[in-house]
């Protein structure tokens, strides 16, 4: 004769479960509570449910001048309408003198064809505000309205990108791997050829000049309109001789014909 | 014989191969981030083989194991053809067709954010509908399940359902609760970011919805080694199940207790309040009871067995047990397993002392021992016993099946204590490489070479037991006699409750929502929407 | 086996498993038990706050501006510590804190989840975007620990180390008051 | 599969005698293994969580 076999299994069982059920919940929402000091009954279940009114640790903050003030907005990062790269076309005229008739710089100004169009944008809207200040640029964005930017920048990413034949392994170290107890990330994990980043330009084929005075900026701390710091953090640990490294590496020039200047 | 043994093999063949195929990624990844090997020139590599090695090794493979003998217990136990073959060569095709749609997305890398998916990243929308797909097909296994249960009762009414299928079809049931979770995530969450009708998702609320899933398939992957335990080894062994309420009674339990845990792996978050992770903490807690019952009821079990044998004494009984016989083997391995990997699993879920080892390779090491390590050797056991019911042919010499169980053991402890013990100097979890040259590093060092050696070991011994499965095709056909299920010292009367499901799955349903409801409810009207990160190549 | 009738015995194997039970029940409460005790004892319990961000202006405004990252001394002595975690990188990258102080970090994400732990102790934490995470702890060993992100962030993950260092609160309070304090990147 | 050829049906009063005296092994092999378990967490709850501080 089984003892299980005389009882009601089903109600035992359902009791057993809310008697562990409301043990659990008294300890784990007033009695664990009351180990944080001065909170009533009621506010120590609210504090267990997630309540964050107890905290009130925010402490206010706005960004300080010369850091960016860019939220990027949906319609920078998808395609551009052909209206809208027409007008784009139309206003890049002003900037064939430096980035070049198709968006291919023969100066040491960056490559623009086939960018991110959220990139352009938003250097451009930095540029504008003075989160990057550069004399040429500033006077030229002054003018420029919000619908301007967008058109230009989707202009540029229309237009086909230099693509690099170098395989991803044959790239330096830094590139590839980063180095983790520097916390120097891989470039390649946001600047494309193996992942991207939303608001990380692509870099391949951009001039060896611009690209180490870019990163020297964000070394020194005189360019700081990458949010949160984001390339600060990549490159201030980078030595000069890594940073150059990088720039020729992008600009697709090989060590062995470093002397070879961009283009 | 078994009638559906084709479709039975096909589940079977399909798990293991898929199984040794994700083994060979596993001790590759050891190998390259280990001091053997210099860091692998694109780690995007790496992540892309832990995503099909979690996906084939989480999802795909126990799916099929618990698919295909969930087939064979429902005729072996219910003595009747399985009603629905067709339903289940199409649920079969599902599985099998998600499990490919998935894997060519993550072979392309265009998805690799793990099997855990990780939102906001956002991989390839195929991922994500294969393993849609996965799941589909098993729930019709679930409902296939219910099915020919329903019509064995209906042609044996009054009479007490068969301890092998009971366990079974709660299995299945929990499985069907269990999925819903993460079904919720990809269907009203992942799938409408990744194809492009959102742009924003809360990440805070998947991971809430994942946790349902995450621990509770935990369970779902015991489920056949647990069915093994009871139903298979007490006779392998020419013993008698101890008590088969009991057997049920656990089994009733797991149902119960599987679901309203999972937050004890989101202790470290701040999305859910902590009082909810205390209750979760405590429920975890319930569900080891089953697992401590099942320990005592298969060691009484064994015990009769080794007694039978003539074994004496209070402990020296363990020495008369058939230890020669792989399926005492598998089970003796299972529990040294369980019980380190129980032990680790304790500390996981109490509280406070997760965060010592939260999300540090100690985890990995934990799940490992656990489900590579006690539930897929009782895999091999329950394939190797019904093996010779589905080919007619024997399986030739036992030595190499021992060796094969010995590997395994080995191999895993080798591979997993130190692992445990890298977690405690605070390896972190999924790393691709490590620079080993740093002094705070180079102590953790050996931990990956012993991972590489272990794992080896664990890839020989999948390779043999590929090729033991293989090679009894090529033995003797064999006439055998009618396959049997342990039987149980006295056969007492079953409580109600325990014939039926009414009440476990209506604790169970009650329980998910009583403590899934409220942080589910919170996130669902909190703002934290935030934009999707697209893992693609653009 | 199936469909037998019941016969008179089984009546040993209940007696045993209930007792089994219980012990079983008794280890597991026990257990619980500990855990409880250790909460109220110590106060000690995992982080409960839900407080909401928006991560695409944390560099705008609200107290993840750059300016506030990093340890700063509050009045009653203790320190609280902000942070930032992104792909691939913390904010800031290296983190000074006295020894022996009652720390409150309070950290986020500004793109997809990351976590941390501070290797030897138990800070370990998970940074989910759209979230703020914040406890506090103590740290009674000199020295430098490693910080790494422990959860999965992308391709870059494997890079995402971060350091933390516990120096003597005279040298802390010497650093903050130089401006130098805070962190050490 | 395993089991060997032509193993006899126990006797059904030895089963029975063995049956009721079964547990005693079991307990004793169950209770030092579950008792193993619940130490190795106590042992880490005072070598290793106590000694790493709190979190509150």
């Amino acid at each position: 004769m089984s003892l299980l076999g005389n009882r009601p299994l089903g109600g035992l069982a359902t009791i057993t479960v809310v008697v562990v059920g409301c043990f659990a919940f008294a300890i784990g929402f007033i009695l664990l509570p009351a180990a944080e000091p001065q909170a009533t009954l009621w506010e120590r279940i609210c504090r267990a449910a997630g309540s964050s009114t107890a905290i009130g640790a925010n402490t206010g903050g706005a960004a300080l001048p010369g850091f960016t003030s860019v939220v990027l907005p949906a319609s920078a990062m998808t395609r551009g309408t052909p209206l809208q790269i027409g007008r784009g076309a139309t206003l890049a005229l002003r900037c064939t003198a430096c980035h070049g008739a198709q968006g291919l710089s023969g100066a040491n100004a960056p490559n623009l064809a086939g960018q991110y169009p959220e990139v352009i944008y938003k250097q451009l809207v930095d540029f504008k505000r003075g989160a990057r200040s550069d004399a040429v640029m500033g006077a030229l964005v002054a003018a420029l309205t919000e619908k301007d930017m967008l058109d230009l920048a989707h202009y540029y990413a229309y237009l086909p990108r230099q693509e690099s034949d170098q395989p991803l392994a044959a790239a330096p170290p830094l590139v590839r791997v980063g180095d983790p107890m520097r916390n120097i990330a891989p470039c390649a994990s946001c600047h494309g050829s193996q992942d991207g980043k939303t608001g990380a330009p692509a870099l391949e084929g951009e001039p060896q000049t611009y690209l180490r005075t870019q990163l020297t900026a964000f070394a020194t701390g005189t360019r700081k309109n990458d949010p949160n710091a984001v390339m600060r953090g990549e490159v201030r640990r980078m030595t000069a001789a890594e940073i150059d490294g990088l720039a020729r590496h992008y600009a697709g020039v090989s060590p062995e014909n470093a002397a070879g200047a961009y283009p | 014989m078994i009638k559906a043994r084709g479709l039975i093999l096909a589940h079977f063949w399909t798990a293991f191969v898929l199984f040794f195929a994700a083994l060979w990624l596993g001790e590759w990844q050891m190998l390259i981030r280990s001091p053997l090997h210099a860091w692998i020139s694109i780690p995007e590599h790496y992540y892309r083989s832990v995503t099909a090695h979690g996906t084939v090794m989480a999802y795909v493979f126990p799916l099929l194991v618990a698919m295909g003998f969930g087939y064979a217990i429902s005729e072996l136990s219910l003595k009747q053809p399985l009603i629905g073959i067709r339903w289940a060569w199409a649920a079969y095709a599902l599985v099998a067709a998600g499990a490919l749609m998935a894997a060519g997305a993550v072979a392309s890398g265009a998805a690799s954010v793990l099997y855990t998916f990780y939102p906001p990243l956002i991989g390839s929308p195929f991922y994500y509908i294969g393993v849609v797909l996965v799941v589909v097909g098993s729930w019709m296994w679930v409902a296939l399940m219910a099915v020919n249960l329903h019509r064995w009762r209906k042609t044996n009414p009054g009479k007490i359902v068969p301890l092998p299928m009971y366990a079974n079809v709660a299995g299945a049931y929990l499985w069907a609760w269990t999925a819903v979770g993460a079904a919720l995530e990809i269907l009203l969450q992942i799938l409408p970011v990744a194809l492009g009708f959102k742009t924003t998702i809360d990440a805070g609320l998947a991971r809430v919805l994942f946790s349902w899933t995450l621990h509770a398939i935990v369970y779902f992957w015991l489920m056949p080694a647990y069915i093994a335990f009871y139903v298979i080894v007490p006779r392998a062994i020419g013993g008698r199940l101890y008590s088969d309420v009991m057997a049920r009674l656990s089994f009733a339990l797991f149902l119960v207790f599987a679901m309203p845990i999972g937050i004890h792996h989101l202790f470290a978050d701040p999305q859910v309040g902590s009082g909810f992770k205390y209750v979760h903490s405590v429920f975890t807690g319930m569900v080891v009871i089953p697992t401590l019952l099942t320990v005592f009821t298969i060691c009484a079990s064994v015990e009769i067995a080794a007694r039978l044998r003539g074994g004496k004494g209070i402990l020296g009984w363990v020495r008369a047990l058939p230890w020669r016989n792989p399926a005492m083997l598998g089970l003796a391995f299972s529990f040294v397993m369980l019980g380190f990997g129980g032990a680790g699993g304790l500390i996981n879920m109490s509280y406070q002392l997760d965060s010592t080892v939260h999300n540090t390779q100690w985890i990995t090491g934990h799940f490992h021992l656990i489900f590579a390590g006690a539930v897929v050797i009782m895999y091999f056991v329950l394939a190797y016993d019904l093996w010779p019911h589905l080919t007619g042919r024997p399986l030739g010499q036992l030595d190499l099946i021992r060796a094969q169980l010995w590997l395994w053991l080995i191999g895993m402890l080798v591979m997993t204590i130190p692992w445990h013990l890298a977690g405690l100097l605070g390896m972190p979890r999924r790393m691709a490489y490590f620079d080993y040259s740093n002094p705070a590093i180079a102590p953790q060092a050996w931990t990956v070479t012993a991972a590489v050696i272990g794992g080896a070991m664990l890839v020989g011994s999948g390779a043999l037991f590929i090729f033991i499965l293989f090679r009894s095709y090529f033995g003797p056909r064999l006439s055998l006699s009618e396959y049997r299920f342990s039987a149980p010292v006295h056969v007492t009367a079953v409580p109600k409750a325990l014939n039926g499901f009414a009440v476990w799955v209506a604790l169970m349903i009650a329980l998910t929502i009583a403590n899934y409801g409220v942080p589910i409810a919170q996130l669902m009207f909190a703002k934290t929407n935030v934009p999707a990160v697209f893992y693609f190549n653009r | 086996m199936n469909a037998a009738t019941p016969d008179a015995g089984g009546a040993e194997a209940d007696v045993a498993e209930r007792r089994w039970a219980m012990v079983s029940t008794g280890l597991v409460v026990a257990l619980l038990g500990v855990i409880a005790f250790t909460g109220l004892h110590w106060a000690s319990m995992p982080l409960s706050a839900i407080e909401p961000i928006d991560p695409t202006t944390l560099h705008i405004s609200g107290e993840f501006v750059e300016q506030n990252l990093g340890a700063q001394l509050r009045p009653d002595g203790s320190v609280i510590v902000r942070l930032i975690a992104q792909q691939y990188a913390f904010n800031p990258q290296c983190i000074e804190i006295p020894v022996n102080t009652k720390i409150t970090f309070r950290g986020t994400s500004a793109d997809v989840v990351h976590g941390f732990l501070v290797t030897g102790t138990n800070a370990n934490a998970m940074l989910v975007p759209g979230y703020i995470t914040t406890f506090s702890t103590q740290f009674s060993h000199l020295g430098d620990h490693l910080m790494p992100c422990h959860e999965y962030c992308g391709t870059g993950h494997a890079a995402m180390w971060a350091h933390v260092r516990v120096v003597p609160s005279k040298e802390f309070e010497r650093n903050i008051l130089g401006n130098e304090g805070g962190h050490c990147d | 599969m395993f089991e060997p050829d032509g193993t006899p049906e126990p006797d059904p009063a030895e089963l029975e005698r063995i049956y009721r005296r079964a547990p005693v092994g079991a307990l004793t092999v169950a209770g030092i293994a579950t008792g193993l378990v619940f130490a190795l967490w106590l042992a880490f709850y005072l070598i290793v969580f106590l000694p790493r501080g709190f979190l509150s």
